[in-house]
């Protein structure tokens, strides 16, 4: 399973993070803080796994973000990268180009994306197209909520 | 006995640029440099020369930046952390801020300079003013051909020959701080006032100065009678420009001054002195959700002389929820990004007496690790002019120039507030 | 009135330094604790997304934790959505507020008009990011699994993902799950399948007595895996040409644990297995992640030699590639099937030889795993010289793992004693401050069990002190200060008998090796633990060097009169023993007694 | 237009680029391009393929662009050393050009450049420099003397440049001295202990630096006083005369001037001692003198305080008289760094005597309450170090021990009992009525030391407590998986317990002990111990009583002292350096290799 997703820049910021194992905000502090450097510090070359205690970390850069995922060592890497991959694609389509910033400023919404793909450190929908109905649908629900009451439906 | 290069970087250890002196400590020790300082850290033992490796580490952190020195050798380790912090002094005075952006933005002229401070390791010269002769910026560069300023290598290294002033003018500060901590029982724990004679000179040629201070050592020396009250003045530090050798000899503060602003010299005095502005706090808690604040303040100084811009900052918790406040005299404001309660007193003249009261709540939910320590301490700040505590006196200055124009000293007295702190219970 | 979540974010990154920010944020904080004391409404949801942003950054939120309680707690879908997600970010596991949410979260699994607010209810993180306590678990239980047959598969595939963590919470409830889980193997939405496999993966990990159960349905995951196979299927799951590969590997990897140890089943997958491996591409990725898990399924069970060799193909194919991420699989793999086919992999030692000097430490860790497994005692001694050379060069941060392995291999397979003293003395000089105490300690006791070599390796742990006796690790010092302090009679060339073959010449009188424990004592003053050994053996030593004894109680007697207390580690050591051992000069009589040569410990007993 | 600009693009065939640029007949067009270049080279790319035509833009007036070639040029020179040569014409004709920043710059940069075939070529120019007008060529020169030295020493003997430097001490500018001084102690440190003294320090030279150091610059001045601490001297009045020379330093505003400055007074006082009367009143006046500007020290930024506490620490140790007065100084600031705080609270330990005890006791209390745990530790520790060095504080010490104990904070009540142990060391049989609040804890010790520190005070007191077999029963429960420390001491307790009440259940604890620690654990240390006891309890157990039960001696309050010789060596030659801040002779870190020259192919 997978135990926590942490995409980060290049500068080692922090741009989401979720857990799907018991993490203290202490550890979860600790672990952003010892992998940032080791995976930073990988030349592109190198293969896209690191062991880190007991856990393995797969991960993929894209432009300047970092895609993390701890997960356990006995699970398959090359599937957990085809995992990462949907979900940049899912990111892409939802905003059209994903840069960066849309991540930083709409980091809520890249959750709730995840949210679809993922449940419980598993895969829950290996359809993005199915992911891409339930999101808009969702949206669109708080649009009517926001246009039913006058009410500042979402956060800006 | 050298260093073997320099490097800066960025907040994450990442190098931004670097010179290398000597050649025996590749990048890739400042590479690791970050990882080790963490690793020193967790173990709290992190300090500013660290060894790994066979290479020790010298670094100052400024703003977003590491300075970072290696050397394999037994370096002075005081003169290589000294040379830092003039360096961060050059490269201020070059680019206002010392970041990573006006470093990327002057690599040229960084490169220049870092050849300029040090060679082969050694430290050559850092004083930025000089060093702005020769080194310019681009907007200079196509001036005449610059040479090395005599005062690069001259006995007088901190002034260039030929200035002319229209007007020539001294003005001479005497500044003292006075450093106090109280115990939460109100007791002295450590005082101490620190003078600094803070000069701006403006003077045509090579003029020689001289300085008479009510020194008591002088005064004894001379024989004086104790008609004219003397100060007794503890570890005196000059300028560069003041002649040591003389000073040690016959006590004469002689020298010839850089042209503009200037710490002449600083001088300690440690004898106990009482607070000049009291301020008792006492904390009342009945319920998490409420806590109260009781502070007086107290001056403790004469009542014709008169305290301006008094601060008085009271430490909160950091999760404090909306503070209230209400205060006899002046204004009192939360300031949440200093996790404290600020009270300002515009003048606060001596032997009065102003109160504050102060409420706040704290959330329900306790923060995880919640602080079991203590409160910081405490601060005040202040300025109290025409006034010093020591009593230090400046009794002539004589200006020499052998254009022999006359040149006008103003002498002013203040007294402000150091490191001001009261501990809280 | 407060500023809008973007205008944070942009304040924020517009500051230069973390000071800058700090104070940004001090502000904004002071300001929410304003607002939610206010219990202002209308904007707390934009409220708590700021928190998770402040959270996201490392600042401390607590104060408005019970902020997402209210939201989540409201009517409406936008408050709830913003609530869940605050949950997951803003808390943890142990935060006693989560029990409060509990009757939220029943009703809004029973929610019945929106199925996206019990949607939020079951991914809302509460139940799935490992924040749900035992008790939390048992009481929603029911709930999930009533969703599990919920019409919505939208709901259902989150439901069984869902139920995954409550019975890894309270394994008890696991046998509830079991049957109703192998139903949604029939599911028409390829989704819930997954999810469905997903958890049946799981029961087996906490229960494998389950697999008897999950046989029978070998014959449709392997239906399932065959339509899977079936170019262009379904549009919506394609992946460069492949189906739903996410579904077949969790296929396959259910296969490997029903078909494990069990030839019927076994048989029955392998004519789909032999399809995947020889039909499916390795030219993307997602192709290579389904052969790298069916490779592992048929050497994970009772294959056929064809299939078998089908696989070690495979790996043969993934072992050559450039791509290093390949390359890493392989490894992995070979690692994971070397106990069932040693000869397919030693067919690769030199090329898995050379991966422990790869420039990527993931690459090198892997490989060093299978080198490990390949040693024999053929070919120990050629290895370990390998291994040793290259650790005399490799990273710092590689060289405790390297250690360890190059330890455990010489524990394991040493061809006999004295090649094991000679290679664990090498490691140890070499890399003494890897070497484990364990490694040292379990020498010492075959040590004491092999009367033959002891005069040999006293000799052996001489030279290397001396040679090092500054920089000695504390692993190399204590051992070699227990041995000459046992035995250190026997370094004199008249007890401890003949040289072996090829053991370099060593001429030591006795007050060399007191003079060796004094200089240890000396440069080591500061360590305890160097300084009570070096005690001991001195005490030890006065029963077997008699003409050293004035010698050796007076260092001892050092102790006696300048303890100090260390700063770092004070224990009571060294000057309470120097003290009890100055006494026993007192008792003449009885000392020689009590510095007999010490018991070896039970040889058989201990490898036990 | 700032520079910044070349750091952002990132194109395809740069180099190429590059190339075609410098070699742009367009001036300004070409020094942008080597702009480009040099920033590359600062992001780390590798344009060292662009050599021929980096060095092809060295012949030009533009001293920016000059510079920034011969920076390239010390960076790229060790990886294309033929090609180096190509700039030696340059470099001869640049160390004549009329101005001197580039006669300079074409020296300094020579001896940058470590290609073994180019240094042949570097000797005329050198030499002419080393004599040149301008005293900023000199002093270049000087330096650029050591370099080649590292480089070629043979060349550098036979050119006679060491003669050359040595002529330099007497240059008329101090800042030429100072380098030519730096120049000769760096030769003197490669040359290693067995070369001669190049220095050949006579009374003369002694006389020339010491009145270079009243006009060069400050850290010329630092250079100057390091090798004046160098200088070995035996006579007292050598000694006076350097320290009346030194003194006024220590009113420099520069701290490195200062506490170099505090090194040569020291090394002076260690020779003067050796005079008349051990030089007695001098010292006095000495140490008087330096008291203050020490103190001064302590408003340096924390990174400089670091330093100077360090060194502080070792001259508290070795001149204890100097600072004895100012306790206070050191009292730590809530601010300060931790490293600063560490430090001070070493000071404070040091410093403290029955005079000033209670105020720093009320110090270190109010520090143990802070929020930083290694502080908290260390200020607990320091009470105890207190304890044990002052006897008639002792009593005090332990009442805030006591106190603290109280505030249950797990680590603060370990901390106290392993200090408490060294109280009882220090001062057997008098504090015992304690020990009753110190049982009260017992569950909340979990690190190793707190144990066993526990378990030696229940052995050692068994008599007296009336609980201690099942005291010591409970902690043995967890025998097999503790660290060796407290196996070990709870094998010594529970013999002494056995030595000191043999009843029944001492007796099974003991055989339970002893066969565990020889059967069960394959520690040899342990089994040793264990296995002594045993002899001994079996063959005579009134002997056993004399070993084990023996008053012990009590332990000195010398607490963490340096070895004196290092000591005396740190304070007297090393102070300032990295040395004494490591407090560590420098043999054990230094590393120094010696630089790679290349060798050019001819």
């Amino acid at each position: 399973m997978i135990h926590f997703v942490i995409l980060m820049s290049r500068q080692g910021k922090v741009r989401l993070a979720k857990w799907y194992s018991t993490y203290n905000m202490k550890e979860r502090a600790r672990v952003v803080k010892e992998i940032t450097p080791m995976i930073l510090a990988r030349p592109l070359k190198l293969c896209n796994f690191l062991d880190w205690k007991n856990i393995k970390l797969v991960y993929k850069r894209y432009a300047s973000l970092y895609f993390v995922c701890g997960v356990d060592a006995a699970d398959n890497e090359l599937i957990t990268l085809e995992i990462i991959h949907e979900f940049v694609e899912v990111l892409d389509r939802y905003f059209q180009n994903v840069c960066e910033l849309d991540l930083i400023f709409n980091f809520h919404k890249a959750y709730y994306i995840l949210d679809e793909l993922l449940v419980a450190g598993e895969l829950q929908e290996p359809s993005k197209k199915a992911i891409h109905k339930h999101i808009h649908d969702q949206d669109q629900l708080v649009e009517s909520a926001k246009n039913g009451t006058g009410e500042d439906g979402q956060p800006k | 006995m050298a260093i073997s290069a320099i490097f800066f970087l960025d907040i994450k250890g990442r190098i931004i640029i670097f010179r290398d002196y000597r050649g025996d400590v590749s990048p890739k020790y400042a590479e690791k440099f970050m990882s080790k300082i963490n690793e020193m850290e967790e173990a709290g033992k992190l300090s500013p020369v660290i060894y790994d490796d066979g290479v020790t580490y010298l670094y100052l952190q400024v703003a977003n930046l590491y300075l970072l020195a290696v050397t394999r050798t037994n370096v002075n380790a005081c003169s290589t952390l000294v040379f830092l912090h003039r360096l961060v002094d050059v490269f201020r005075h070059y680019f206002q801020e010392l970041e990573e952006e006006s470093l990327r933005d002057n690599f040229v002229i960084v490169y220049e300079l870092l050849d300029e401070v040090m060679d082969f390791g050694y430290p050559q010269f850092t004083e930025a003013k000089i060093l702005a002769e020769y080194i310019k910026t681009d907007a200079y560069r196509m001036e005449a051909t610059v040479k090395p300023p005599m005062a690069v290598t001259n006995a007088v290294s901190w002034r260039m020959e030929g200035i002319r002033h229209k007007k020539n003018e001294v003005f001479l500060d005497v500044v003292e701080s006075v450093n106090l901590l109280v115990s939460s029982t109100g007791q002295v724990v450590l005082s101490d006032v620190v003078g600094v004679l803070k000069m701006r000179a403006f003077l045509s040629g090579m003029p020689e100065c001289k300085l008479g201070l009510n020194d008591k050592v002088l005064f004894e020396s001379q024989g004086r009678s104790s008609k004219q009250k003397a100060v007794e003045l503890e570890d005196i530090k000059f300028h560069q420009c003041v002649r040591l050798a003389r000073f040690e000899n016959d006590r004469t503060i002689s020298f010839i001054p850089p042209d503009g602003a200037f710490d002449l010299m600083t001088y300690r005095i440690s004898q106990n002195i009482k607070p000049l502005i009291m301020v008792d706090c006492i904390v009342e808690k009945p319920s998490r959700s409420r806590t109260e604040y009781l502070v007086k303040a107290r001056s403790q100084f004469k009542e014709r002389s008169q305290a301006n811009t008094v601060e008085i900052m009271l430490p909160l918790p950091a999760d404090a929820i909306s503070p209230t406040m209400k205060c006899t005299q002046g204004s009192a404001a939360y300031v949440p990004e200093k996790s404290a309660l600020v009270w300002t007193i515009k003048s606060f003249p001596g032997g009065k007496e102003y109160s504050l009261r102060c409420h706040f709540g704290l959330p329900s939910v306790e923060a995880e690790d919640e602080g079991k320590g203590k409160m910081p301490p405490i601060k005040v700040k202040f300025e109290i002019p025409f006034f010093t505590v020591s009593g230090v006196q400046v009794r002539y200055l004589k200006v020499i120039e052998k254009s022999g124009y006359q040149a006008l000293p103003w002498v002013r007295y203040i007294t402000t507030s150091g490191n001001y702190e009261i501990r809280m219970v | 009135m407060s500023i809008r979540l973007r205008d944070l974010i942009k304040a924020v990154r517009a500051c230069k330094t973390a000071a800058e920010e700090r104070e940004v944020i001090a502000k904004e904080s002071a300001a929410l604790r304003e607002a939610f004391r206010e219990q202002d409404q209308s904007y707390r949801h934009r409220n708590v997304a700021k928190l998770m942003y402040i959270h996201m950054l490392g600042y401390p939120t607590h104060f408005g934790q019970m902020e997402t309680l209210k939201l989540i707690a409201g009517s409406g879908f936008p408050e709830k959505r913003m609530g869940y997600l605050g949950l997951m970010i803003l808390l943890d596991e142990r935060q006693e507020v989560l029990m409060l949410v509990t009757n939220s979260l029943k009703m809004d699994l029973n929610n019945t008009k929106n199925m996206y607010i019990v949607g939020l209810a079951l991914t809302g993180d509460v139940l799935t990011c490992g924040h749900i306590s035992a008790e939390m678990a048992r009481d929603l239980a029911p709930d999930v699994e009533k969703l599990m047959d919920c019409p919505a598969p939208y709901i259902r595939k989150k439901a069984a993902l869902c139920a995954l963590r409550v019975i890894k919470k309270v394994p008890e409830l696991l046998e509830q799950f079991v049957d109703k889980t192998a139903e949604l193997l029939n599911d028409r939405n390829q989704a819930v399948v997954l999810s469905g496999v997903t958890l049946m993966l799981q029961i087996l990990e906490l229960d494998p007595s389950v697999v008897d159960k999950y046989r029978p349905t070998v014959p449709s995951l392997c239906r399932i895996l065959r339509s899977l196979l079936q170019a262009g299927v379904s549009p919506e799951h394609d992946i460069g040409g492949i189906t739903n590969p996410f579904l077949q590997v969790k296929l396959l990897r259910l296969l490997r644990l029903l078909g494990r140890g069990h030839a019927e089943s076994s048989d029955a997958m392998s004519d789909i297995l032999a399809q995947v491996a020889s039909n499916i591409e390795g030219s993307r990725n997602a192709g290579n992640a389904i052969l790298y898990e069916c490779v592992q399924t048929i050497m994970g069970i009772e294959s056929i030699g064809g299939l078998r060799v089908l696989a070690i193909n495979i790996l043969g194919r993934f072992l050559s590639n450039k791509d290093n991420n390949i390359r890493y699989v392989a490894l992995n793999t070979l690692a994971k099937v070397v106990s069932v086919d040693t000869q397919a992999v030693q067919r690769h030692r030199a090329t898995i030889v050379e991966c422990v000097k790869d420039a990527d430490v993931s690459i090198r860790r892997r490989a060093l795993e299978l080198v490990y497994s390949l040693v024999n005692e053929a070919n120990i001694r050629t290895l370990t010289r390998e291994l040793l050379d290259y650790l005399a060069v490799s990273d710092a941060e590689f060289k405790p793992d390297l250690t360890a392995k190059i330890c455990m291999l010489i524990q394991r397979f040493a061809p006999d004693r004295r090649w094991y003293f000679d290679q664990l003395i090498a490691v140890m000089m070499q890399a003494g401050a890897y070497v484990k105490d364990e490694v040292a300690r379990a020498m010492l006791v075959h040590l004491t069990n092999t009367p033959d070599l002891q005069a040999y390796a006293t000799r052996a742990f001489y030279r290397a002190l001396v040679a090092n006796v500054d920089g000695a690790a504390p692993t190399l010092l204590h051992t070699a200060v227990w041995v000459i302090g046992e035995y250190g009679e026997m370094l004199l060339p008249s007890m401890g008998g003949p040289l072996l073959e090829g053991e370099p010449q060593l001429a030591v009188s006795d007050t060399e090796v007191v003079s060796l424990l004094e200089t240890v004592v000396r440069r080591h003053r500061s360590e305890p633990a160097a300084v009570e050994h070096a005690l001991t053996a001195a005490m030890k030593l006065t029963a077997r060097l008699p003409a050293q004894v004035g010698r050796l109680k007076t260092l001892i007697a050092r102790f006696t009169t300048c303890t100090q207390l260390d700063v770092q580690t004070r224990r009571v050591g060294p000057g309470s023993w120097s003290c009890e051992y100055g006494k026993v000069f007192s008792h003449e009589r009885i000392r020689p007694q009590l510095l007999e040569r010490m018991p070896a410990l039970d040889e058989a007993e201990y490898l036990r | 237009m700032s520079d910044g600009k070349y750091f952002s693009t990132t194109k395809r065939g740069e180099i190429h680029e590059f190339k075609e640029e410098l070699r742009s007949l367009d001036r300004p067009k070409k020094k942008d391009a080597v702009k480009k270049v040099i920033a590359a080279m600062t992001v780390g790319k590798d344009v060292s393929m662009l050599f021929p035509d980096v060095v092809n833009c060295m012949q030009t007036d533009d001293l920016e662009l000059k510079k920034l070639v011969y920076l390239y040029l010390i960076n790229y020179a060790k990886t294309q050393p033929d090609l180096a040569i190509m700039a030696v014409n340059t470099f001869v004709k640049d160390s004549q050009d009329p101005n001197p920043l580039i006669r300079a710059l074409a020296v300094r940069t020579m001896g940058c450049i470590r290609v073994d075939k180019i240094t042949e070529y570097l000797c005329d120019p050198l030499q002419r420099c080393l004599k040149d007008d301008d005293p900023y060529v000199r002093k270049t020169a000087a330096i650029c003397v050591a370099k080649l030295y590292d480089i070629n020493p043979e060349l550098v003997e036979d050119r006679g440049f060491l003669d050359m430097l040595r002529e330099m001490l007497s240059d008329a500018n101090p800042m030429v001295v100072a380098n030519a001084l730096a120049a000769l102690q760096e030769i003197q440190e490669l040359a290693g202990s067995g070369g001669k003294d190049l220095l050949q320090m006579t009374s003369q030279t002694l006389n020339k630096l010491l009145a270079a150091l009243n006009e060069c610059t400050e850290w010329g001045q630092v250079f100057i006083l390091d090798s004046l601490a160098a200088y070995d001297t035996r006579d007292p009045r050598d000694a006076e005369k350097i320290a009346e020379r030194v003194l006024p330093r220590l009113q420099h505003v520069n701290s490195a001037v200062v506490l170099s400055a505090v090194k040569v007074i020291l090394r002076c006082m260690d020779v003067v001692a050796l005079g008349p009367g051990g030089g007695e009143e001098t010292i006095k006046t000495w140490s008087k003198k330096m008291a203050p500007p020490l103190v001064t020290l302590l408003a340096a930024e924390p990174e400089v305080q670091y330093v100077a506490l360090r060194n502080i620490n070792l001259i508290v140790q070795r001149r204890p008289a100097i600072l004895a007065n100012e306790v206070k100084v050191f009292f730590c600031k809530y601010n300060d760094p931790l490293y600063v705080k560490m430090e001070k609270l070493e000071i404070m330990i040091r410093l403290a005597s029955d005079k000033n005890i209670d105020q720093v006791l009320l110090e270190l209390k109010e520090y143990a309450q802070e929020v930083d745990v290694d502080f908290v530790r260390k200020s607990v520790r320091a009470i105890g170090r207190c304890a044990v060095a002052l006897e008639k504080a002792t009593e005090r010490c332990i009442n805030v021990l006591l106190e603290l104990i109280q505030t249950k904070v797990s680590y603060v009540v370990q901390e106290a009992i392993i200090v408490i142990k060294d109280i009882f060391r220090r001062y057997p049989n008098q504090y015992e009525s304690i020990i009753a609040a110190l049982c009260d804890n017992l569950d909340s010790l979990d690190e190793p030391e707190a144990k066993s520190s526990m378990v030696w005070i229940i052995g050692e007191y068994a008599d007296r407590i009336d609980n201690a077999d099942e005291l010591l029963e409970a902690f043995l429960e967890t025998f097999p998986e503790e660290t060796a420390m407290v196996q070990l001491q709870l094998l010594t307790a529970t013999v002494k317990l056995f030595l000191k009440k043999p009843t029944e259940s001492a007796q099974k604890m003991i055989s339970a002990v002893l066969s565990c620690a020889t059967t069960e654990t394959d520690n040899p240390d342990l089994r040793d111990r264990a296995y002594i006891y045993w002899r001994l309890l079996s063959t005579d157990p009134e002997a056993a009583k004399d070993v084990v039960l023996a008053e012990k001696p009590v332990i000195a309050d010398d607490s963490s002292t340096l070895d004196p010789s290092l000591l005396e060596q740190l304070v007297s030659r090393y102070l300032a350096t990295v040395a004494a801040v490591y407090h560590r002779p420098p043999e054990t870190f230094v590393s120094r290799q010696r630089m790679a020259v290349t060798l050019g192919v001819a």
